[in-house]
């Protein structure tokens, strides 16, 4: 398992719009307690080593917040 | 570490100003990736309309050329026209392009403008706050239909992608949806192959992409999901309205 | 070239535009203008250019602020009717600094009106052609070959301006012959490049063509940027002819085809000794203020002719600044005031002479 | 100073704009001020078709006229149109092949000519107008009829060329009558 | 009725054509300016009008065209790049002596500019608005209350003259909430018939809405006849506001919300010992010229306020006719003068006090 | 003896000013009879159009109101929401309904505004001369198009009605000629199904007309009606092209 | 046989497009010598009497110069 | 002359519009001269909004205000916004439940309101701008309170009438607070 992150959130750019909560296959994203500089509560995904790298998440992001990385 | 997801070349840094959940970050994303697979960011002029994505300019990353409110396809025809080989589309929304602009879309497509036209139809005037456009569904309430959309006063939702498809001159017309990622993937192709039938010089080519307008149809965007693919779709069907390569 | 050739005022034109190094007409038909769609419809392609028919008004001034983005240099022409359809899209045009050359054939109105020669979109040229803060460079004719010249000038001081000229003429001019000669050309293939054009982003920062500033600073800003512009027209592009004005007492301001009969009539007049002068504005916008208000200061009067009902007269007055009376003589609608009504004028105004 | 105002006026499909360019094309041949304006708009439309023509020596101040020197009426309502506008002692033309009707008026001098029928003797109805027109310059003068022959080609559409000889004989004829 | 309400300028306009007994209105969105049809679209049916909303600016002018020529009071409303496409359509409105209620809630210009409040359309408004002679009758307000009673006046000059009437307000006015009252209630049915209206033959001649006069002769009588509706407008319905012309030593001319804002203005200099008058202009077009050009007789100068780069300005030298020096000072963009901006200027023009 | 033809009371005595042999005045005299068998003469508002037919105004003798170009249509609406119980036809050229007038057709239709239109198309810009027009065939030469229309410049025909029948608010639809007797019977029953099925509160109906311009088309009146039938009906065929009644 | 007129042409409308004469299914109109005022030679008919009051020049006639009567 | 300016400001969905309203609603039923003027347009989109509220013993000139008497920060974008708005010796009311940042001004009063968590208290989150106002009111007098209680249902939207009570709660609640 890589140490690296898998799915990146820009949080700033993130408008909390929860989309991307209802697509991950596996459920890992949340949305968080804290506030970006422009109000929104970012989705974050806590259990990195959870993700499939699937992509679904970044696929239906409206704002280009998630990038998703896949371990060669 | 392969990036699978992330935010392609053809578009700048900047954040967009659309309000949250708001589709229409989706299908600038996937133009943009469009335009990055093809390879052809540097010779791409695109065209801005007026509605939600009037700043579109900003968040291209090519040369952009603001359009006034329903003229995008005649701006895209003027610069087309001076530019040949170069690559041009209108990214227009149902108020820019199914009514004020509604001769400028129907002359362009009837005259096989050699142009890719991206429709983002969500059933409203967004930028403007929510009032009536041609493609509200009957019954839809919005700021100038606050009983509902009737059908007696303001007759049905106008399919304008069926009409333009009646058209010689049209190339390719497809309808997509982004509600959710099947369908974002559905659209991405298409995207994708209007710009091909415009490199190839094949003629017109558009791609009406259902879209949210969580603000202004008042629900969450996962509400807004929901209902455009309850609502919209059993008028608006996805599909391939006419694709003259397939002989249809 | 410079042969001369017997041409009608708009062939002429078209064929001028040509000669500018314009390749890119869009139009929609309307009389009495239509020989300059019609010319150019095929004189275009010969020369590798396009000529294109719009599905109308609209979108044609849309079509011309899309090549003028491009790059281009571009023509459009109409006729009253049409040109308050265009008014949006040259808004456009100028707010988003784009050259580009107009050409209003006027005929009378408002409304459908008529088709005959008018001079009454004066207020629309100069003024309030549409919403914002913003002008045209309006350059008038008062004959076919002076069309040509200043078609030729036109495109020139559109892409020194970054901003679209009008040719402001009426169907007379348009649509009667004379000799001209045409003694410049230029290959569009020479003319300087255009760095700020949307040609795609090869090798350089991305280029935006816009009038949207959604900051009032911003705007502001390009308000003021704007009317900079404005103030160097007036400083550096103000054209007019004059004549008589050594001697004269009453001095006839008109432009266009009202000036060449009011030459006419000035002659008549001479003939019995009253002392009248002429200053043709040769631009409209900018209005040959200077002149008009110097003269104020010899003259004893001034008679303002126009084919409307009066609107020149306006800044007329604004450059005399109360300093002599400005009459007025008009004919509307398509009429075409005589030498000898003008005459008239000449005598109420000059009182009894011989 | 020499100016002649020259009003042409008949049918459309009389070919009377193509009289007028064609004297004004020859005015400008010979180094005159010329000035050709055509009637415009759909009033052509079966109605009376005209043109005003001035050659001068001096710069030409309106191209239109009030009192023309010379009216050249091809047929009936081109004459009730334009009788008035022919200045007191001016000259007026009249194509007696389609006019039967006296003009009333005994200020100005009237020309008759019956250009139709001498262009049948040519053998080509179409020509009436240089036939009308070779009158006029005979009678006039404005121009020189060289200028005017030399100019046809200049003139006259591509597709007409054919025609050139036919209309200069059809002038020639009609300079034979006054 | 009778009663004050807090009313948005837009809601509050809405409402007083519906009171003006207007039960027709045609528009496209816009802002700032939207307010206005979504109160109508629940309003109207309430009342037996009707809301649509056209598919554009173009045919929103049109359909008016045709309700007004069928008789009915109408009603569209707009902002600055809409009422530049609505300009043809305005211009066959006032060629076929139709009466019709246009509202402009001005934004920044030119081109799509901004969409804050901005007063860069007068020229638009009393000048050019399009092709041909013809005026709009144009109205100022500067409150929301002067806005309802305005409206309610538009409709009652619209009939009177047979001529189109502009509302020129700015985003502020459209946008602002203030109380105001509506005192006046009319009854569509209880209006005076028009037996010109195309509403059936039945037992008469047929009508004719139109604007084409082929014949110049007769379109030049017609445009006499326009003429003299602007003429007797300039006899009988100049209005305007004036403050402190007694001892003014300086006079302000501002319209709208610049004017609202000069009064600010002229109260801090007061207090410090300028004397500083106002004169409001009202209607627009007719232009109140008389008061101007008398109190150029009595004060030192003026100054011209307008959020433009300076239009009215031009109407407002045109009254002082070179009596005495008129200075400007504006902002544009959606800038709004500060009073104390104006003050600056004021002392500037002023010298020195205290 | 008994009047079998002659002039219909809904027209004025005024002559038409259309060039000899120009159909416009055929389908006026039919409009007029139809008025007359309806008995609707003092009910009807006809909209003219800026065309050949400008002048309608003088000849139908019903009320009457000039549009702007090709915004009959527009102008129509505002005169039928003012009287629903009043009978309003546009009658409007091709350039005037299927050029500048595109987005207001388009747009009255789908509202099912309930309004007569008759299209008169001759395939040019008659009263300006010749210019093309957006139903101008292929290779024919206009004053605009002087070595005839090229598809790969400037598109197809334009199938106005076939686009048109597509939307919903479209009642009846039929093409019809007046290049010969039979085909005028033809016509003068649709334009009256027309105005049945505003009468009857159904909705848009439309009758596109094809029709002759001799002058522009450069030839007899005879020949015109020649070449009408050779070379327009072939591209333009005539029949129903939509008639909510029949189920169609 | 009647008297009267069975076939009436307004001749001063009549701009001699020639149409009514490709339609007559007895061809008995024919263009007149005379020239009326707006300078057409316009449409007659000679021989009333063989004129079958069908109708058919009025239906084509752009002009409503034709007016059909028929016995009855 | 009494005359205050206020500026109330926060994100979109705070109802800060109604706080203003309700604000101008009430100066206007006290018969004083009163204008509310909104920020427009697509900056509304997820930025913050924001409204001036005139109340004055006089004629009210510019419905606009360079500085304010009093401006009403419901969350840090506004605050950074709007600071360099008060007026030396003016009011700043700010949302300390939103707010953590401290004033870097001390030419002016500043009022602290944790508005959210007192509506939290009052059972409604939504009504935390009421609790504001209550302090607002309390603190300047603007209008007597009652006058903004008996207001309330004038102002809210019918559909909105059920949260009546416990908008007058927020009020009390917040005028309790200074
Ligand atoms: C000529 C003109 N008319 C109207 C407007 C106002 N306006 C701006 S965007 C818009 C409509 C936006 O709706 P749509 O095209 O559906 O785009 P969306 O915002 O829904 O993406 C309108 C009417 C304008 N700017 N210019
Ligand atoms: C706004 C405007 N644009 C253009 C014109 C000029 N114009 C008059 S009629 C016409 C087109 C006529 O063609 P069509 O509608 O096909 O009618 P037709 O004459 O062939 O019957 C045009 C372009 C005008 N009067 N107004
Ligand atoms: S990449 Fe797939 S698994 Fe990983 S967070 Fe996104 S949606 Fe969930
Ligand atoms: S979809 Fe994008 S913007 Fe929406 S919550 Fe997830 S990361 Fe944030
Ligand atoms: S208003 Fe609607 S379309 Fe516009 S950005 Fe917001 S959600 Fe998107
Ligand atoms: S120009 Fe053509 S359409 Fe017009 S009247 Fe003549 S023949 Fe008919
Ligand atoms: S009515 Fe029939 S038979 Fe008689 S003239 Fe006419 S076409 Fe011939
Ligand atoms: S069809 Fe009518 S206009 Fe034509 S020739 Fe016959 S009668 Fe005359
Ligand atoms: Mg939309
Ligand atoms: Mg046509």
């Amino acid at each position: 398992m890589s140490k690296e992150k898998k799915v990146i959130f820009s949080e700033e750019k993130c408008k909390g719009c929860q989309l991307c909560t209802t697509v991950c296959p596996v459920k890992i994203i949340s949305m968080s307690e804290r506030i970006n500089s422009h109000g929104y509560h970012p989705a974050e995904v806590k259990d990195q080593e959870a993700c499939l790298a699937c992509g679904q998440c970044a696929i239906i992001c409206p704002d280009v917040v998630i990038k998703v990385m896949k371990p060669e | 570490m392969k990036e699978v997801a992330g935010k392609p070349a053809a578009l700048t840094d900047k954040p967009f100003h659309y309000c949250p959940g708001c589709t229409h970050g989706i299908i600038h994303r996937l133009t943009a990736e469009v335009i990055d697979e093809l390879g052809i960011r540097e010779e791409t002029i695109g065209i801005a309309p007026v509605g939600c994505s009037v700043l579109a300019y900003e968040y291209f990353d090519c040369d952009m050329h603001e359009a006034s409110h329903g003229r995008a396809p005649a701006v895209a025809t003027g610069v087309k026209r001076v530019h040949p080989d170069k690559v041009v589309f209108t990214y227009q929304g149902d108020g820019d392009l199914a009514s004020i602009g509604t001769a400028e879309i129907v002359h362009a497509a009837n005259r096989g403008e050699n142009i890719t036209t991206i429709f983002v139809n969500n059933a409203i005037y967004g930028m403007t706050g929510g009032q009536m456009a041609p493609t509200t569904l009957i019954d839809q309430k919005t700021k100038t239909s606050p009983a509902g959309r009737s059908r007696e006063l303001t007759g049905s939702p106008l399919k304008i992608s069926e009409m333009l498809s009646v058209l010689d001159g049209v190339t390719y017309l497809e309808r997509v949806s982004v509600h959710d990622t099947k369908h974002i993937i559905k659209a991405k192709k298409a995207i994708k192959k209007a710009f091909e039938i415009q490199l190839a010089g094949k003629g017109f080519a558009m791609v009406e992409v259902l879209s949210t307008c969580p603000t202004n149809w008042g629900m969450t965007p996962i509400e807004a999901m929901k209902w455009l693919e309850e609502n919209m779709i059993p008028i608006y069907k996805p599909g391939v309205l006419k694709d003259i390569e397939d002989g249809e | 070239m410079g042969e001369k050739v017997l041409m009608k005022g708009n062939e002429a034109i078209a064929e001028a535009a040509v000669k500018a190094g314009c390749r890119y007409f869009f139009g929609y038909p309307i009389t009495p203008q239509n020989e300059i769609p019609a010319y150019l419809s095929w004189r275009l392609p010969e020369v590798g250019g396009v000529f294109l028919q719009a599905e109308s008004e609209v979108a044609a001034s849309n079509m011309v602020y899309g090549a003028a983005g491009a790059g281009a240099r571009v023509l459009t022409s109409s006729s009253s009717p049409g040109i308050s359809l265009k008014a949006e899209g040259i808004s456009y045009i100028a707010g988003a600094e784009l050259p580009a050359v107009i050409v209003n054939m006027m005929r009378g109105g408002p409304g459908l009106g008529g088709i005959q020669p008018a001079q009454s979109d004066y207020f629309q040229a100069t003024k309030g052609m549409a919403h914002g803060d913003f002008h045209l460079l309006v350059l008038a004719p008062s004959s076919v070959q002076e069309a040509v010249d200043l078609t030729i000038d036109a495109f020139a001081l559109a892409d020194k301006y970054r901003n679209p000229v009008m040719l402001l003429a009426d169907g007379m001019i348009g649509q009667m012959m004379e000799p001209v000669e045409f003694t410049r050309e230029i290959d569009p293939e020479t003319l300087p490049d255009k760095p700020w054009a949307t040609n795609g982003a090869k090798g350089r920062e991305k280029n935006i063509i816009n009038s949207l500033a959604l900051d009032p600073a911003e705007l502001e800003k390009h308000n003021l940027k704007l009317k900079a512009k404005y103030d160097q027209m007036k400083e550096e592009e103000v054209r007019f002819a004059s004549k008589g004005l050594d001697d004269a007492e009453t001095v006839i301001v008109a432009y266009g085809t009202a000036a060449r009969i009011a030459a006419s009539a000035i002659e008549l007049a001479r003939q019995v000794g009253y002392k009248v002068g002429l200053i043709r504005p040769i631009t409209l916008f900018p209005f040959p203020e200077e002149i008009i208000n110097q003269t104020a200061d010899k003259v004893a009067n001034f008679l303002t002719i126009e084919m409307s009902t009066g609107q020149m007269i306006e800044d007329v007055r604004l450059a005399v600044n109360g300093k002599k009376p400005v009459h007025f003589y008009g004919r509307t609608g398509g009429m075409i005031p005589s030498p000898e009504e003008i005459f008239e004028q000449i005598k109420i105004i000059g009182g009894a002479k011989e | 100073m020499v100016k002649e105002d020259i009003i042409f006026a008949g049918f459309g499909g009389q070919g009377v704009m193509l009289m007028g360019r064609l004297l004004a094309y020859a005015g400008m041949k010979e180094d005159r001020h010329v000035s050709w304006m055509p009637s415009y708009g759909p009033e052509m439309r079966g109605g009376t078709a005209n043109c005003t023509v001035i050659v001068s020596d001096k710069e030409i101040p309106s191209p239109l006229t009030s009192k023309a020197d010379i009216v050249v009426a091809m047929n009936l309502p081109s004459l009730l149109k334009f009788l008035d506008k022919v200045k007191p002692g001016g000259k007026l033309f009249i194509n007696t092949s389609l006019i039967e009707e006296d003009v009333a008026r005994d200020d100005i001098e009237v020309i008759e000519v019956n250009a139709n029928d001498i262009a049948l003797e040519v053998g080509e109805g179409r020509v009436a107008n240089m036939v009308m027109l070779g009158a006029l310059i005979n009678k006039v003068g404005i121009v020189k009829m060289d200028t005017i022959k030399s100019s046809l080609s200049d003139v006259l559409s591509k597709r007409n060329h054919d025609l050139l000889e036919v209309n200069k004989q059809a002038l020639d004829n009609g300079a034979k009558l006054v």
